[in-house]
């Protein structure tokens, strides 16, 4: 081993440190906290790009035949948000979490390999700012702005030279693919580091749930993006090689391109939830004062959601024409993935039940979260039952289903971590006050929204309309989903001042604010860059009790 | 902080290998990535508008076959020389492995100049040629890589950086070598064997 | 846990937070409903007073599928009741209260029983509603027409549709027409789907579920109506800039008006003398290459049909309404009412127009 | 692992910035497919520079920097003992941490019970269709209509009917759900443990018809024109009792509970520390 000299870094705090240091610093730290800490940030901050967008989709959609935005406009806002949402905000967010976590819960001082994970975050940043850049120069460096406009599943043959000429579906593919090799990075990185760095004593049934998860949700990354890769890289041999996989001209086939999108699609949307399960499976039992409900079951249903989710991307295309035999197999597999999930839902209630819920606002918006994504999945329910998809496709009601699942599911929980580990990162607590604030009106708003959503899509609004005509009973509804986005805007502000506000003058947090069990909780707020000065030792799934509670500790019964 | 504790001890504590975890996860998607080339292949077998045809121009590159397949050998014999302590044996058997890949990458370059010049079939032609070029190029990129990484060894290797206490790291390597072997047998089978 | 960490203080001040909160909020919405007034919406081209909602089923495939959505949505919002209600009770039931701190709750790991309960009992739904599922699967997809079927061909284009009757040799655009299916005269209608370019989705909800129409290949449905009237549909998968201005509508007759329609459509366009001018005019311009018109050289086939054009409600696939004003707009730019189309605008000059459309409203 | 610990601190991978270059490297490198070939042949250039520097970072040894610990007074505090007490529950050996309930019918006893309400079941609807309608195939064909379109728009001519493929799906649909039931009222009887055999024979089976009653005709069109409700009930009620019986019957065995499922399931070897069984 080698020591550089004059390694010894600066504490981050150092009022001396010049900006220039300070961005040395960020841009080339290999510490899996900083990389973690840029993850969820610049993942935040897409969000309020993407969210921005959505808000001028909303404007435009407010009103009847309205012209705030043209078609075209309106397309490429439609599929920049969705696509800047599920690759550079939900992925990115969840990667953040992981990084920052999973080494501090497992007593590990880095992720397995540290380099490996910078470049990941790298990747992953500029491949968004290449995305984005779209928007300012498409074809060619000169050429005017064209983001793309194929929406966020890019359904060939429209993607193909003839029907998408210039560059902006090209951005597409590149900003998504360049990203995606981060992601591969980034999930090799938690397997190697689940599997290779526990500390001594944590066998597999003695990790946190959030590290379990993170585990599966790391294979399915591994197994379920490079598909993705794969077909990108074809599209890019038919855009610039003049090759034919999706070209129908020559032979092609279109349903080929969403078979190989939704392989990887599907898994893709559990790639999202899953890590929003491990924050709800670490913030549930700490505000209930109670274990785990289930622990065993909540891991084998995690390992068969995993493995299920991988054999039902058809049902994304049961409109597609698939034979009646194909169409069952999908439907079938698909409601299977509802026991796997009730059972999740149900070990939740049962950790909440007999215990003595705090409700601080990490609970909070767990417990909103528990509301929404039963909804979220039942409506999930509905559209697997084929023949009614075949109402509901390509509907607004899809809109909602796929908004409560990702906002209900993902964002609330992506709060709820947020508040309970901004503590452990920053030193400070987040207000309270303005807490409250933001969870009331975020998510009034969200469901006036999003609740609203579900109506359009049955009285037959299609999706992607960038307009509608007057007096085909939507205009009331849009009108109100539109008002719905005012209060989260409202919202989200409230949280960015929450956040700028606690870290200027807010209340200072202790090692331990929440009375935690996992290992995190044992070190310092921020914690130092080596996490542990010795790395633990531990003999159950919670340390923390064992070490509190020496009378009675945990693994007298495990 | 340490949780008392008996039982466990940190000397007792064993596990994986975090470098052959990350390479059998790096191998991992590989594997779906070679998959979607493949199922890609095979969906669109027979499905080609224009000629030429697989059946008509396609033959078993079996002298390149026989080397890549080698390799896999010659590279396990070179680890376990390593392992032993020989490092002369280690260097000819490693080199010899290289040698085996460069002969494959050679047999490709031929098949593929023959096919275009000859055959005239090209990635633009039809369904077979985007296809056939796009994963048998995929794969002779991956035995490219290998064998770069492999050279890399080599002169670490003269430069006489590696010894015993390297060989779990080289070990890594020669996974990634095993798996762009197997990957060669399902592409030969679904290209050559299947038309 | 000690009273006087952080957290515990907070949540006691929970209360009065919470109401400050609801009234505004309850201001905001009063506030936000006064606001989008302010934005202003262009006048409508066209105004439907049709509500396609998929619960007004009036063909047997749209049929079939309501009552078994309705089972769905009946065992849905039971699930949902029993898991709503549980969890409010556990919220109101089990939430700390002031002096908790001083203990903590019996440590229950978990229940065999219970976890094994409710992965059955979800498992018996769910094989119960996967086997409704798959018999409506085979109710309603049909991949052959059945006998005594009206076939049409739908082919769906950028951004309008085409329906083809080989039986009449008719070829129209965006109105489908079709007869009532009665128990003394069966009669459904199949069509087979095509595309000519990407691929779209032909929907219309009173009437069926949606299929799509896609590239290379030929998908199926069938309607099977008693109901005469006109019903809204649209295109359901994204096609490009104009996917929102693919609208289609069907008409179902009963079975003298659609003889009488088939009829009309099969007959030699009426050429009047009148308009002899716009009539040059037309075979002398572009539109030819794109459009078909029986009785003249046109015989393009990027564009819709113009035969008869002027027994279609609307033009543009829904985006306006066809009378002569707004025919004259669209001739002149037809990215007026749809922006992004595929028809260039042709420069004429105000005369020529004028002449076009007089000419055009002739085709009935 | 590599970061060592000493005396004065801990030595942890060193910062570096060839990843930020190597990753903007390869955005340039795809990015010039969209803007200009130069743009491509810059990205490569820092790729492989950035590429190169990695190496020399990690071969043959990686770099490392010696974090120095912070002062004892700014470290973690030993974690401490709490004051709060923890609650117990009334049942239970252990104490107030348990899995509960304690004592349960082994999954075993739900097949068995399963397997034989099922035949009670059938038996009973068998009879009814002897005799009601001279036929055995009637109710298999009732059963099977729920999946097979063909036979729920049939009329009784048909019903009565031998059909092959009807009586497989009968049988697949009549085992999968009597297997589910009798599951189901093993982990169930037990809570219900003061009065099985009314929870089970009676008050079970008629909440079950009572719920099947109200979405039949969608479930299966043809049973729903043509049930006979008191035969249906009987069935159900003759499979609650048998299944009951025969799970009741059955020794309850004592749970594993409180060795890992992993340990269970063969798949760690660690034994259990003390206090484990
Ligand atoms: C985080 C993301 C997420 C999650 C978790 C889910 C979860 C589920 N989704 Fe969703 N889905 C999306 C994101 C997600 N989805 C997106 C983004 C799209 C649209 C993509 C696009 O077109 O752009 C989509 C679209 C989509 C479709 C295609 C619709 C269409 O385009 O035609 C379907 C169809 O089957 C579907 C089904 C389901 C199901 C069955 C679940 C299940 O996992 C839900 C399971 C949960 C429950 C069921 C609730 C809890 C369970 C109980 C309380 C137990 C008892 C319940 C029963 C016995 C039923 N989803
Ligand atoms: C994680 C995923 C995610 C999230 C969080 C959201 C959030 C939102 N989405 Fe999104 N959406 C998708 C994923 C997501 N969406 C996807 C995948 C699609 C499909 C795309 C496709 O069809 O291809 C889609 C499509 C989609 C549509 C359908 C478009 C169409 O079919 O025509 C609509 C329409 O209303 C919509 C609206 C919204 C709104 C109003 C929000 C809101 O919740 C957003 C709220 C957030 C904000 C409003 C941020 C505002 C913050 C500020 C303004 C503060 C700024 C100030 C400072 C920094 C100081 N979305
Ligand atoms: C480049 C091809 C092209 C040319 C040239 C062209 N059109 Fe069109 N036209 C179209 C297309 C495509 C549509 C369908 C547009 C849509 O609905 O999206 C259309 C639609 C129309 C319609 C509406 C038909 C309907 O039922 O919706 C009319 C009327 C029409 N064209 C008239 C004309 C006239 C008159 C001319 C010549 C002055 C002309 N077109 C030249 C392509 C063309
Ligand atoms: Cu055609 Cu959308
Ligand atoms: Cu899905």
């Amino acid at each position: 081993m080698t020591v550089i000299d004059g390694g010894l870094v600066q504490p981050a705090d150092s009022p001396k440190q010049s900006t220039w240091l300070w961005l040395h610093e960020w841009a080339t730290t290999v510490d899996h906290k900083k990389l973690g800490l840029m993850y969820i940030s610049s993942g935040l901050l897409f969000f309020v790009i993407a969210g921005l967008e959505a808000s001028m989709m909303r404007i435009q959609l407010a009103l009847p035949n309205n012209d705030f935005v043209g078609p075209e406009t309106f397309n490429r806002l439609m599929t920049v948000h969705g696509t800047t949402m599920v690759f550079f905000v939900g992925m990115p967010v969840f990667f953040g979490f992981g990084n920052y976590l999973v080494p501090l819960m497992i007593g590990a001082r880095d992720l397995a390999f540290p380099r490996l994970n910078a470049f990941g975050f790298w990747l992953f940043l500029f491949g968004g700012l290449l995305f984005y850049f779209s928007w300012l120069g498409g074809d060619g460096l000169y050429g005017m702005g064209t983001a793309p406009d194929v929406g966020w599943f890019a359904y060939s043959p429209l993607t193909a030279p003839a029907f998408a000429p210039g560059n902006s579906t090209d951005y597409w593919i590149l900003g998504i693919m360049i990203a995606g090799f981060g992601s591969t990075g980034t999930a090799l990185n938690f397997v190697a580091t689940i599997l290779c760095m526990r500390c001594p004593g944590m066998t597999f049934m003695k990790m946190p749930l959030f590290v379990w998860l993170m585990l599966v949700n790391g294979f399915l990354v591994l197994v379920a993006l490079t598909p993705l890769t794969a077909a990108q890289v074809m599209l890019l041999f038919d855009r610039f090689l003049g090759s034919h996989f999706f070209d129908t001209q020559a032979g092609g086939d279109a349903v080929l391109w969403q078979h190989f999108f939704w392989v990887f699609g599907h898994p893709e949307v559990y790639i999202l939830i899953i890590p929003a399960f491990a924050i709800a499976s670490e913030i549930t039992p700490v505000f209930s004062r109670k274990p785990i409900f289930g622990y065993e079951i909540m891991v084998a249903a995690t390992v068969g959601i995993g493995f299920i989710s991988l054999g039902v991307w058809a049902h994304h295309m049961f409109t597609v024409g698939l034979s009646s035999g194909v169409n069952t197999f999908f439907a079938a597999s698909t409601m299977a993935i509802a026991v796997p999930t009730g059972i999740k839902i149900f070990n939740w209630l049962g950790t909440m039940w007999g215990g003595r819920i705090r409700f601080e606002m990490p609970m909070l918006w767990v417990t909103a979260f528990l509301f929404e994504f039963v909804i979220a999945g039942l409506t999930g329910v509905m559209l697997a039952v084929v023949p009614f998809d075949w109402q509901l496709s390509d509907s607004y009601f899809v809109v909602a289903h796929f908004h409560f699942v990702l906002i209900g599911g993902l964002l609330y929980n992506i709060f709820a971590g947020i508040y309970y580990w901004f503590p452990k990162a920053t030193g400070k607590m987040l207000s309270k006050k303005w807490g409250h604030w933001h969870f009331w009106v975020f998510v009034f708003g969200f469901n006036l929204t999003f609740g609203t959503m579900h109506f359009q899509g049955l009285l037959g609004m299609p999706r992607r309309i960038y307009t509608f005509d007057p007096g085909r009973g939507w205009d009331m509804l849009n009108l109100i989903t539109s008002i719905g986005v005012i209060f989260q805007v409202l919202g989200v502000l409230f949280f960015v001042w929450n956040v700028v506000s606690s870290l200027a003058w807010g209340e200072d947090a202790d090692d331990d604010p929440w009375d935690g069990w996992t290992l995190e909780w044992s070190t310092t707020s921020p914690p130092p860059a080596y996490n542990f000065e010795t790395i633990p030792t531990v003999r159950s799934r919670r340390p923390l009790w064992d070490l509190k509670h020496p009378e009675d500790p945990d693994w007298h019964h495990e | 902080m340490s949780t008392a504790n008996e039982t466990i001890t940190a000397d007792e504590w064993t596990l994986p290998s975090r470098g052959h975890v990350g390479m059998l996860c790096l191998i991992l998607t590989e594997c779906a990535f070679f998959a979607i080339f493949i199922v890609a292949h095979l969906f669109y077998l027979g499905k080609s508008l224009v000629g030429p045809y697989a059946a008509d121009v396609l033959e078993l590159p079996v002298v390149g076959t026989i080397f890549l397949l080698s390799s896999s050998i010659t590279i396990t014999l070179a680890i376990r020389a390593l392992r032993q302590g020989h490092q002369a044996a280690f260097n000819a058997l490693w080199l010899t492995t290289i040698i085996f890949g460069l002969i494959f990458l050679i047999g490709t370059g031929f098949e593929w100049y023959g096919l275009i010049y000859d055959q005239g079939l090209t990635i633009r032609t039809n369904l077979l040629g985007t296809t056939f070029y796009s994963l048998v190029g995929f794969h002779a990129a991956h035995v490219t890589i290998g064998l770069l990484m492999l050279t890399g060894v080599l002169i670490f290797s003269f430069a006489g950086l590696i010894h015993v206490g390297e060989a779990e790291r080289v070990d890594v390597l020669s996974w990634y070598w095993h798996f762009v072997d197997a990957v060669w047998v399902v592409v030969l089978t679904v290209i050559y064997l299947i038309v | 846990m000690t009273s006087d960490t952080p957290g515990m203080r907070r949540f006691r001040c929970r209360h009065r937070v919470g109401r400050g909160v609801v009234s505004t909020v309850l201001a905001l919405v009063a506030l936000s409903l006064a606001l989008p007034t302010v934005v202003g919406g262009e006048e409508s081209p066209i105004e439907f007073d049709q509500i396609s909602n998929m619960f007004e089923p009036v063909s047997v495939p749209a049929q079939r599928i309501r009552e078994l959505a309705e089972l769905v949505i009946a065992i849905c919002a039971g699930i949902f009741l029993v898991v709503g209600v549980l969890l409010t009770y556990v919220i109101i039931r089990f939430r700390a209260r002031p002096g908790d701190e001083k203990r903590e709750p019996p440590q229950v790991y978990g229940s065999n029983n219970l976890e094994a309960a409710w992965t059955i009992i979800p498992v018996i739904i769910v094989v119960v509603l996967f086997l409704a599922t798959a018999r409506t699967i085979n109710e309603v997809e049909l991949k052959e027409p059945m006998e005594g079927a009206l076939e049409v061909t739908v082919v769906g284009h950028r951004w309008w549709w085409e329906f083809e009757y080989p039986e009449y040799g008719i070829i129209t655009a965006n109105e489908l027409h079709i007869p009532v299916s009665t128990p003394e005269r069966p009669w459904p209608t199949f069509l087979w789907l095509e595309s000519q370019d990407v691929v779209h989705s032909f929907w219309v909800p009173r009437l069926a579920g949606k299929t799509d129409v896609v590239p290379n290949r030929r998908n199926t449905l069938w309607i099977d109506t008693a109901e005469p009237g006109m019903y809204l549909g649209q295109c359901a998968e994204y096609c490009g800039t104009q996917h929102a201005h693919m609208l289609l509508r069907v008409y179902v007759h009963s079975e003298e008006d659609f003889d009488a329609w088939v009829k009309a459509q099969q007959a030699p366009e009426v050429v009047d003398a009148s308009v002899a001018d716009g009539r040059n005019l037309f075979q002398r311009t572009a539109c030819i290459n794109c459009h078909t018109l029986d009785g003249t050289v046109a015989d393009g086939t990027y564009g819709p049909s113009l035969s008869h054009l002027m027994s279609r409600k609307t033009i543009g696939a829904g985006a306006a309404f066809n009378n002569a004003e707004n025919l004259r707009k669209w001739v002149q730019d037809p990215a007026l009412f749809k922006p992004g189309v595929r028809m260039p605008d042709m420069k004429l000059t105000s005369e020529e127009v004028d002449q076009l459309v007089a000419y055009l409203v002739t085709l009935k | 692992m590599s970061n060592e610990e000493h005396e004065e601190g801990i030595e942890l991978p060193a910062p570096t910035l060839w990843p930020l270059l190597a990753a903007f490297g390869m955005t340039l490198g795809f990015a010039g497919l969209v803007t200009h070939p130069f743009v491509s042949v810059t990205g490569i250039v820092c790729f492989f520079v950035a590429g190169f520097g990695w190496w020399r970072e990690v071969l043959p040894h990686q770099h490392e920097e010696l974090v120095p610990l912070v002062p004892v007074e700014l470290r973690a505090k030993p974690v401490q003992p709490v004051t709060a007490s923890v609650e117990t529950l009334d049942l239970g050996e252990e104490g107030h941490r348990m899995r509960l309930p304690t004592h349960v019918f082994p999954l075993s006893a739900g097949i068995r019970g399963g397997i034989v309400g099922g035949i009670a079941m059938a038996i009973t609807a068998e009879i009814f269709g002897f005799f009601v309608f001279d036929s055995l195939w009637y109710p298999v064909n009732l059963l099977a209509a729920t999946a097979m379109p063909s036979l729920a728009s049939a009329d009784t001519s048909v019903l009565i009917r031998f059909d092959a493929a009807a009586l497989g799906l009968a049988i697949l649909i009549h085992a999968i759900l009597s297997l589910l039931m009798g599951l189901l009222y093993a982990v169930i009887l037990p809570i219900f443990a003061k009065s099985p055999a009314i929870f089970g024979g009676i008050i079970a089976p008629l909440l079950w018809t009572g719920l099947l009653s109200t979405g039949l005709g969608v479930i299966n069109p043809a049973l729903a024109d043509r049930i006979a409700w008191e035969w249906f009930a009987a069935s159900q009620i003759a499979f609650g009792l048998t299944a009951g019986f025969v799970i009741a019957r059955m020794e309850r065995i004592e749970t594993l509970q409180s060795a890992p499922l992993a340990v269970r399931a063969g798949l760690e070897m660690k034994t259990p520390s003390k206090g484990d069984q």
